[in-house]
Formats: C-alpha cells, structure tokens, sequence
C-alpha cells in the first residue's frame, strides 16, 4: 500500500460525459490487480476521500474513469494536467481469475466498466478468452473503449445492441463471470450466476479497514468490509435486499 | 433547574500554559510514549491502519468492545458532512474473549500503552468486563464508553447524568486495577458536574468528547441517510464545540483530562493541550491520512522543541512554565 | 436522572413530508410569504443587506435587542472554523425604544413579517420587552431568544431546562397578542422537554437551534481568540446537529417548528422540511451570499413545483402527501 | 454594490512574496475610492470571504496585493489566469480627500501599501502634492511599485532609506496624512497625528455592515463597524487599546 502525491498527467473523454484520468502513481501501477481501487484526496476539497477503481495501470499510469455526480468527482474533472492528489492504494482484494475456465464473460452497467479492461488484460494474459458485456442507458453513454476477444452492447433504449441491460446480451456459455455496475443488476446477475464475482460500491470513509464503515451485509447474517474483504465478492455470498445503493448528496441528479 | 452546560455563564478561567513534553510522560495512570493517541474506533485493534509512523504513537484505545461479540447496525453507517461526518457503526465487534485470546498477547509485545474502550448496557456489564480484562497481560487500562451515540441500550444513556456515569465508573473501578479513564459525551446539560462525579467515583483520567448526535436526510427519498438513522459527528467541524468542553472538563477536575475532537494537525492539538489537557486523541483524521498521528506529533515536536519555542510571552496566570509555540509550520495540517 | 437528549433511544420516528407549498403559509401565527425566513443577527434590522431578492424572503427576524441599548462584546468577534464560525457580538444594539421608534415604521411598510428577537437577563424584562412591542405597527411576531450563548446573565440561562424556559414563555405570552415564537438552545440534556415546556407555556412557533457554544485559542498567545472567551458555532458544521435537534422538536410538539443551521442551499432547507419543520431560517450563509436566502428559494421552487418533483416515491409511513423533491439542481449551493 | 464572478486576468511580483492579482470586474472597478475594499468568495475554499483593500482599478480591472498568510490567501495566490473567484465590492469608507491641505502624505507599513496607490493618483487629479512614505522589514519587502510626487522609505534593519518604521521618514510638514499598516505603527501615528486618516483591519464575516463582527472600538467609548463605517477612520478617535490586530490560524507563521 502507498500513499502517493500524484499528477495527473493525462485526461480523455470515453462516453457521453465520462472521462479517463491518469495519474503518474508507478508504486501503485506496478502493484494493482484487476477488481483493486484506490482512495483519493483532494485538496481543497472534501474531508473524506473517495474511492475509485482502477480502470488501466500502464507503466507509471494509474487510470480512474468517472462522471461528475458530486463535489469530489466535480473537483476530479476540474483537475488540470500537473495538478496533484493523494492517491492512497492499491485497497481491496480484486477478482480471483480461473485459468481453468478457459473463457471469462466481463459484464458491466454504466461506469461498471471500471474494473473491466485491466480484468480483461489480466485474464488474456492468463490464456482465457474474454467476452466484454456492457450496457448502458443509451448509446451515448457506452464506453468508447473495451478490451478483450469479443465485445456485445446492450442499452436500456435500444440505441445500440441489445435492447436491456448487459445480463440480457450476456452470451452461453458465459464461463466464469466478473460483473461490476448498479445493484439491481448486480443483484439480478446473482441470481442467475451465484458464483460470478462481483464488484460492489459502498460509502467508505478510510478505505483501509479500519472504520467499519463499508458494511457488505452477506447471507451468513455477518458483514464484511467492502474496502478489504471486498470490493470484490461471490455474487451468491451478498445479502442484496440489505445492500443499500451509496447515496450522493452533491449538486448532480 | 440543573447547572447550565458548561457550568455557569462566569468567563471561564484562563486557559492553561502547554505542556512540558520532554520525553514519555504519565497520564492517568498509564505511561505515555507521545502525548498524541489513536481514539477509539478510528484504530481498530491496532493491526488495520497502514503507513502509520508507530512510533509517534502514544497510545491506543482500542474498538469498543462488549462482552459478546456484536452485528453493528444497517447500512450505511457513514455519511459525509461539511468538514465532518456521520457515523453509525453500532460498536460491531468481537466480545471481551476473543480481545483477549486474539490481540491482547500481539499488544503485550508493542512499544506503546492499548487501553480497551468498554461498553455494556448496564452497569453490571462494564464491570463485568472490566473484571474479565483486569490482568491481562497487553491491557495498559480502561477506557469506559458512556458516550456512545450509536446503541440503543447502554451507551451515551449512562453519560447524560452525574449519578449514572458515578454508578458505572465506580463498578469498574472496583472491579480492576487498571487505570480507569471515562470517556464523556457532549449531550448533557452539564458536562462539569458529569466530569466530578467520575473524578469522585474514582477515574484516573477524563477523555472529552465523544461524537455529538447528528442526522442526515436524503432528500430524494425523504429518509434519513444512516441505516441507524442518527450517527455521531466527527471531524473538524466539532473542533470548536470539542475544545470548550474539554476545558470546562479540565477546569472541573484535577485528574488529567484527553482532549478529542476534529484534531488533524499540530496546532489543532495545542489547542486542546492549551485548554487544559495532557493528551489528546486523533480520530477521523486517521481516515483521511493513515499518518495524521504521525504528522501531528512531528509538528508537536517542532512546536515544543526548544529551537522551536519563541521568546515565552507573558503568562497571564503565572501558572508554570509556559510552552507557547509560534512557528506554524506549513504542511503540517493535514486535513480540513 | 433527565431525559436522555433527544429523549429515549427509541428509533426515532420517520421523518416527515415535505410541505405543500403553493403560496403563503400561516406559521404560528404568522403568514410567510415563502418557508424561508432570514434569522436573527445575520440580517440587522432588515435595511442593511444588499443584493439581496427581497421577494424570496418569507419573514425577517431582526437582531436580538433587550431593554436598553447594548455595546456589545470586546473585539475580536469572529472566528472562522471548518465550514462554520464562531461569533461573539453579545447583543450589541439599540434598546427597544429605538426599534420602535426607527425601524417599527419601515417595517409596517414592508411586503414580509418582521418578528423581533427578545432577550433578557430577567423573567421581567422579557415580558417588559413584549409589553413594550405589543400593538406596535411594523412587529408581526416576536421571537423569544433563551438561548444566546454570548451573554454572562440571562439568555442561554433560560434556555436548558424545561422550568425556566416556561417561566419566560408564560410571562411573554401574558404581555402580548403577538405570536410568541421560541428558540431553543442546543445546550440542554433534553430538547424535547424544553420544547413540550414552551408549548404548554402558549408558544405559538419553536424556532430550533441557535448557536452552539465553542472556543478557539490561539496557539501563539495561549489566549482564547474572541474577546468574550467562547462564542456561538453557526454554519454548515453544524447543519447535521441542527437536523436532529429540530427533528427532535417536531416530533415533541404540535405547534410548528422553524429549523435553523447550516442552511446554504435549497437541499439543506429540504432536510429541515422533510424533518418536520415548516418554515426555516437561514443565518451565516447570508454573510457569504447576500442572496443566499433568493437562492434556497428558487431552488426550493423548483424542487417544490409540479413539473420540478418527480414521481412520488412511496412514503413509507403514507402520513399526507409527498413532495419528494428529486431534481438537484446544480449551482443552487451557495457556501460551505 | 456589485457581487461578480471576476477571472484572474494578471499577476506580478512587487516584493519578496507579495504579489499583485488583477481580476476583470469592471462595474466595482468604475466606483471603487481609495480605501474601499473588495471581499472575496473562493470556490473550493473557506466558509467566509476574505477583505482586501482595492491597490488599483484600471479601466475593467480590479487589482488587490497581498501575501500568503493563511488558507484564504494561499489559494489566491495559486489562481490561474482565467480562475473565477467571487468579488462583493466596492465596501466601506474609503479616504476623504482634502484638496484645501494642498500636500497629502501617505503612510504605509508592508502592506499598507494597499490603498495607497489609488489614493495617491486621486490626491494627485485633485491637485495635490502626494509624498509617499513606505515601511518594510528590509528592503526585499519594500513594494516596488508607488505613485506620487516624492516617495521616502523606511526599513527596519536600515538596508533601504530611514532605519525604523514609516514614520520616522515622513518630512515635516505632513499636509494631510492617510495610514495603513500594523496597528502599532498607526497607534503611534494617532499620538503624532490624531487628524490623520487610518484604514485598519479586523476580522469580518459580512463585509456589508449586518453582522457587527468588525468591532472597533472608538475613544467614545462606542463600537463601529469597520466594513461600514469604515475602514477607514480618524486615528484619534480609535481606542487603540482594545483593538487586537486579527490572529492569523493558517500554516503561514
Ligand atoms: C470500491 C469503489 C470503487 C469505485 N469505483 C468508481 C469508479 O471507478 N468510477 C466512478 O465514477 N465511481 C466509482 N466509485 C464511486 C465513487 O466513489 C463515488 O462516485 C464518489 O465517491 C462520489 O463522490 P462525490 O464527492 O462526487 O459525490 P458526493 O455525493 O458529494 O459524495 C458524498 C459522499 O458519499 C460518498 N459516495 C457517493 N456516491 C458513492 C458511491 N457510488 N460509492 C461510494 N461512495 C459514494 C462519497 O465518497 C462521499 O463520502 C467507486 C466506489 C467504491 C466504493
Ligand atoms: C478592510 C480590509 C482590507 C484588507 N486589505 C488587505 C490587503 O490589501 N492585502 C492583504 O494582504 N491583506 C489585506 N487584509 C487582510 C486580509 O483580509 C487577510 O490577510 C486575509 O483575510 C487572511 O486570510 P487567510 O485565509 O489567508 O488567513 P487565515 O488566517 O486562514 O484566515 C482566518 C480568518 O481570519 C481572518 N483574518 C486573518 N487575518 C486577517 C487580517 N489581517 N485582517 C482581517 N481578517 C483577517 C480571515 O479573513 C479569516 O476569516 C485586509 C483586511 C481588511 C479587514
Ligand atoms: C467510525 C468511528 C467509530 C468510532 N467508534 C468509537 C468507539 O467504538 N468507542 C468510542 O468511545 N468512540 C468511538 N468513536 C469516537 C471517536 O473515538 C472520537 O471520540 C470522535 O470521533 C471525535 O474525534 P475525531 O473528531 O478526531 O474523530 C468513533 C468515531 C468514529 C468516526
Ligand atoms: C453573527 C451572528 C449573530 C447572531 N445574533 C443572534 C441574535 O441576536 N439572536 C438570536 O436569536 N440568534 C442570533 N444568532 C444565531 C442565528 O440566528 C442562528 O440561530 C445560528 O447562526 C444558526 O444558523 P446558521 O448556521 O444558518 O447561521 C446569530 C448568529 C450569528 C452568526
Ligand atoms: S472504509 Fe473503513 S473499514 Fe472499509
Ligand atoms: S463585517 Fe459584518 S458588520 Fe462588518
């Protein structure tokens, strides 16, 4: 784990209203695995940090994606290149690849798409063939960018691919499935695949295990830390009706 | 009609000269390496924070525990506020046993005191589990949780009042030889008669203050935002209301008093070492900079160092030998 | 032992509708142009605020007078704090004849209700104070103060517990037919039954919170920073303390409650409503925005309008209708 | 009274670490006196604004100096050209000139140098003779910059002009005396010069007279309000006594 000062030093624009920003954190690039964010400061900005996963490490790189819903991610894409922030990570257990399935199915809702291309890059490497999933509200607001050997679109208008959300266009055999996007669907895709590997978003404060803020309430009746044990879990292991969706209190809708 | 909070409307006496810290210091009871501690429930057991400089530590209170082991309440359980937040963990955690048997043998072997913060939802609870800890070897003393905003028996319940924070605090007295410190809530009317009534049941030392009772609404839903609905207020924006109570603590009592509240930097902490306290407790700061103890000691250090000290100005009161830093060092304030 | 604060440590009941809000409102007594009233202290005697839209104001309380003209606190009077600030000015201003006799008249001409702050260091004067306004042209209302924490008598003194605080109530009520409105102090063990106590005394409204009481020191002189020692917190620090202790008061009494602190935006006078209040008032975001108040209004519009809110979300607990106000629109958040 | 969004349009060094900062705000630029002040709203920033004496106002520009000393200051200077910030202005009473005095000379402690510059080109389209005295620490702090007829400096290690303060330089006779600076340095002037004009500072939240949080106390025995009835004041009738000099709670010493 490191707590770096880092620039940023690129920014591009990848849907509608989402951008890409990289920040030069090579400490934390060399380390982070598929699924693993990282705690950020900004300053002046908001006490807490806030936490993103990382969508690409490359070299000294580390990538985050994301829309302006709140202060923090407000601040995020008012950056301008050189401007640092404290990047604190990598945090969280990502996702355990099963080289002996051969084939790994990547669905993602929305800024889901997160964790996805670094799984993708970490399962082609494994050998497995990739299937990238990825619904959105319209076509305008799909990623422009995926990886893997095969890449299927739903969005909810019909704009492009699949009409529905990504579990609709989820091809079988699905093999093993990593997901990451809104609870709903992240609760339907339990459903369906209990064994598929999950992503999910808490409220967190410290990001370090320490607060016990991030409860992730499992089945078993106990919770778990989202920023250690998690963010990644067993889609089947989660207790979805007591899993809130994290609430903004910024100026976006 | 009770006393008014705070006592009564005379101005307060004047505040204290800082502290002489040359080297380990003895704080009710328990041998400090630093005057700077982690608060409870902002450290975990001591083995979660990374990148903490452990050497600036002085102490640790741990979690709050209970004797059983506890669920903690509904998500969510935080929620930012302007320089602040809310939170609602709901004490979750192992019982007294699993403290004992899992952490307290790792605690004997660190170079710094770990006090345990108590909680029970009677009397015969804490003292149950003061009896459990007392002499265990890792254990450097009590710190009794009559302030905790986040349970719905027990808790805060015992610290509004004089006589139910006397009655808890002499049951754990009795029942231990370890250094008994009580930890004070800001919701009562009168937080000095609170703070006597420890003293006079027996308390070694008087840490002020826990979280004050908030509430966030979400105005989509029109529902609060914490699954336990209320939380406690933590973090630089109770700095202000933290600092006046733990002096009309300190001005009450003649036990050494912990000031906590909002602190994330070195002069954050003289504020409340000015204010009458010995030491203090750096909380939510922690969240934000996993070395925000470490910071706060390194400016300390700075601060209370001879080369650092100016020219003393003039001691209204006389009282001791004053220690009034002047060079603010920048980059030491490390959240806000 | 009192009543815990904010009562028992049941859950606390659901939060209420947002108001219907079509045009005027009557609250306690008084009809208010809009739910957003400009509070007292931060707004003089409604002649000095530039820039300000007059016609989002829903009512206007003036700075807090006694009898007699006051000079005020020593300076300095100010503090700044993490997103808030602690004031001293101790209820520097003209006596009540000069109110009468200055601004009484311009207020009789004015399109909002002016209520009058009344503070007192008796019983006495307070109901003298209301004697004195009772049937003056200009005066809508009076609001009174038990809880300013900036005075050495009086004020606050009343303000924590239930006995003195009908005490001043039933002697105003006595003095006037104006709507007696009542604003409590956050320094009390039980807010609850301070606000029951006015409400049988014959207050018409309850006006929650003012100030917290804090301190700042000065690190380089030891010294504390205001000239009175310790001051009121006001600002978006403590909007999530104000939150509770208003919600806390509407669920005590039948009578309306105003909420007040940390008010910025629209989404902040949201959660007051949603809590139970009826009407808000909003202080030191005014300092930072003369037009703070116009701003929460046309935000609130928008939220509160027919085509602003959104599909009804069902309310849980089915208590009258819901505006659930959905669409945040950016830009309306003023300070913080 | 105006509240404008004003961009940062220019910046420049005058002393060691004191810099000039020109925002576009042309209706408070048009009405500005010397003397008045602007208060200034920065987003992310502080809760309250921050007062600063207007140093020029040149066709469209508003331009204040100042040092780091805090929050506030620290993130003005880390503006951008182009960076907004909030400016309510003009506020208070600035100077009243008296062209009968003939000669009119300005006092400034480091920086006090603030309202001098405005007032010195007034003084001079009314006809007067200006004579500039300034006061600095050692020379590095002397503001490189002044206006008038004749200008003295004073330093307090001797390393530029008169060794001491201000106003051991100012040449007899005076003519009609404006201060700014330290209260210590103006306390004194008051002694020599009780018909002199002084802008002093204390601590304000509003800046437009509602809040009564700018105390200051006259020999009267009353408080006026420094951003109305002020800043600017005969020194003899403050009571220099009970006025403290605003602490400072920022990083800067
Ligand atoms: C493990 C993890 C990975 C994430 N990865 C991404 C990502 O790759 N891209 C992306 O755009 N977002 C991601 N998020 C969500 C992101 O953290 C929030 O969008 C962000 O914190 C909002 O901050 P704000 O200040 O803009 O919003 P505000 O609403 O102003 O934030 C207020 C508070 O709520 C918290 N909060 C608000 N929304 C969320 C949320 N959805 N999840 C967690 N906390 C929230 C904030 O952290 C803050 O404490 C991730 C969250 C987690 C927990
Ligand atoms: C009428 C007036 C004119 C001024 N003109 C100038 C000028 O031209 N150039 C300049 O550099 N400074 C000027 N000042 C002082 C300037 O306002 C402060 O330096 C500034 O507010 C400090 O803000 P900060 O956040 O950097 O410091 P911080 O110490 O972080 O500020 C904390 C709080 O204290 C207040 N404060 C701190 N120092 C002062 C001070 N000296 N005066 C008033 N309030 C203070 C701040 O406004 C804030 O509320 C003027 C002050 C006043 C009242
Ligand atoms: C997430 C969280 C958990 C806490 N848990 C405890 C606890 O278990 N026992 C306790 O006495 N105080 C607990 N506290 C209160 C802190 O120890 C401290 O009194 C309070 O947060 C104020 O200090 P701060 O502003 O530095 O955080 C907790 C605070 C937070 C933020
Ligand atoms: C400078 C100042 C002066 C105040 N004066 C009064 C007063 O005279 N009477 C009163 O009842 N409240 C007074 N208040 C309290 C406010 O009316 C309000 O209750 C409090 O500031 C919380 O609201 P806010 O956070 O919106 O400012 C004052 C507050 C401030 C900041
Ligand atoms: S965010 Fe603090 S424990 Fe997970
Ligand atoms: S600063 Fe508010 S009255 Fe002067």
């Amino acid at each position: 784990m490191h707590d770096l000062q880092a620039p940023l030093v690129r920014r591009r624009r990848v849907a509608g209203d989402v951008f890409v920003l990289g920040f030069r954190a090579g400490p934390i690039a060399r380390e982070v695995r598929a699924g693993q964010f990282v705690n950020v400061l900004l300053r002046p900005g908001p006490l807490l940090r806030r936490p993103f996963s990382v969508y690409r490490a490359e070299g000294e790189l580390v990538e985050l994606v994301l829309r302006a819903v709140g202060e923090g991610t407000g601040r995020l894409l008012e950056l301008r290149r050189g401007d640092r922030v404290g990047l604190l990570g990598p945090l969280g257990r990502g996702f355990a690849l099963d080289p002996t399935a051969g084939r790994v199915t990547l669905v993602s809702g929305g800024l889901g798409v997160a964790p996805m291309p670094m799984a993708a890059h970490q399962a082609r490497a494994m050998g497995m063939e990739v299937c990238w999933v990825h619904g959105a509200r319209t076509a305008a607001d799909l990623c422009s960018e995926w990886e893997g050997d095969e890449v299927r679109w739903a969005t909810e208008d019909g704009s492009q691919g699949v009409r529905g959300t990504a579990l609709e266009a989820v091809p079988e055999p699905a093999g093993q499935v990593l997901a990451c996007g809104p609870i709903p669907m992240l609760a339907a895709l339990a459903r369906r695949w209990p064994e598929a590997q999950v992503a999910v978003e808490t409220v967190m404060a410290c990001g370090t295990g320490v607060c016990l803020g991030c409860a992730v309430p499992l089945t078993s009746g106990v919770y778990t830390r989202a920023c250690t044990e998690g963010p990644v879990y067993r889609a089947g292991s989660i207790d979805w009706e007591r899993l809130p969706a994290p609430t903004h209190r910024g100026t976006a809708p | 009609m009770t006393a008014p909070p705070g006592g009564d409307r005379r101005p307060l006496g004047v505040v204290g000269p800082a502290p002489d810290w040359g080297g380990p210091l003895e704080v009710g009871g328990v041998r400090l390496a630093t005057p700077v501690m982690a608060a409870s429930g902002t450290f975990g057991f001591g083995t979660e924070v990374p990148l903490c400089d452990r050497r600036a530590l002085g102490g640790m209170v741990c979690k709050g525990i209970f004797l059983e082991p506890r669920g903690g309440a509904p998500p969510p359980r935080i929620v930012e506020t302007p320089s602040g937040m809310l939170n609602a963990i709901g004490l979750q955690g192992p019982g007294v046993e699993a403290v004992i048997r899992d952490y307290a043998p790792l605690w004997a072997t660190w170079p710094f005191p770990v006090l345990v913060n108590l909680n029970g939802e009677t009397v015969e609870e804490y003292a149950e589990l003061a009896a459990r800890l007392d002499g265990v070897p890792g254990v450097s003393g009590l710190e009794v949780n009559i302030s905790c905003p986040n349970v719905h028996r027990g808790g805060m319940l015992f610290g509004h009042d004089p006589e139910p924070a006397a009655a808890v605090t002499a049951a754990v007295r009795a029942r231990t030889r370890l250094p008994v410190w009580v930890k004070l809530t800001p919701a009562t009317g009168d937080i000095a008669a609170v703070a006597r009534a420890c003293e006079e049941a027996g308390a070694d030392a008087l840490c002020a203050v826990n979280a004050f009772v908030g509430m966030a609404l979400d105005v989509r839903t029109g529902q609060p935002r914490l699954g336990f609905r209320t939380g406690g207020l933590s973090g630089p924006a109770i700095r202000p209301l933290a600092v006046y109570l733990a002096h009309r603590v300190a001005q009450a009592v003649r036990i050494p008093v912990i000031g906590i509240g909002g602190i994330t930097c070195a002069e954050d902490a003289m504020e409340f070492l000015l204010a009458g306290c010995r030491a203090v407790q750096v909380g939510t700061a922690t969240f934000v900079d996993p070395n925000a103890i470490g910071k706060v000691v390194a400016g300390l250090r700075r601060r209370l160092s001879p080369e650092g000290a100016p020219p003393a100005p003039e001691a209204p009161t006389g009282v001791g030998r004053r220690h009034s830093p002047v060079r603010t060092v920048a980059g030491d304030r490390v959240v806000e």
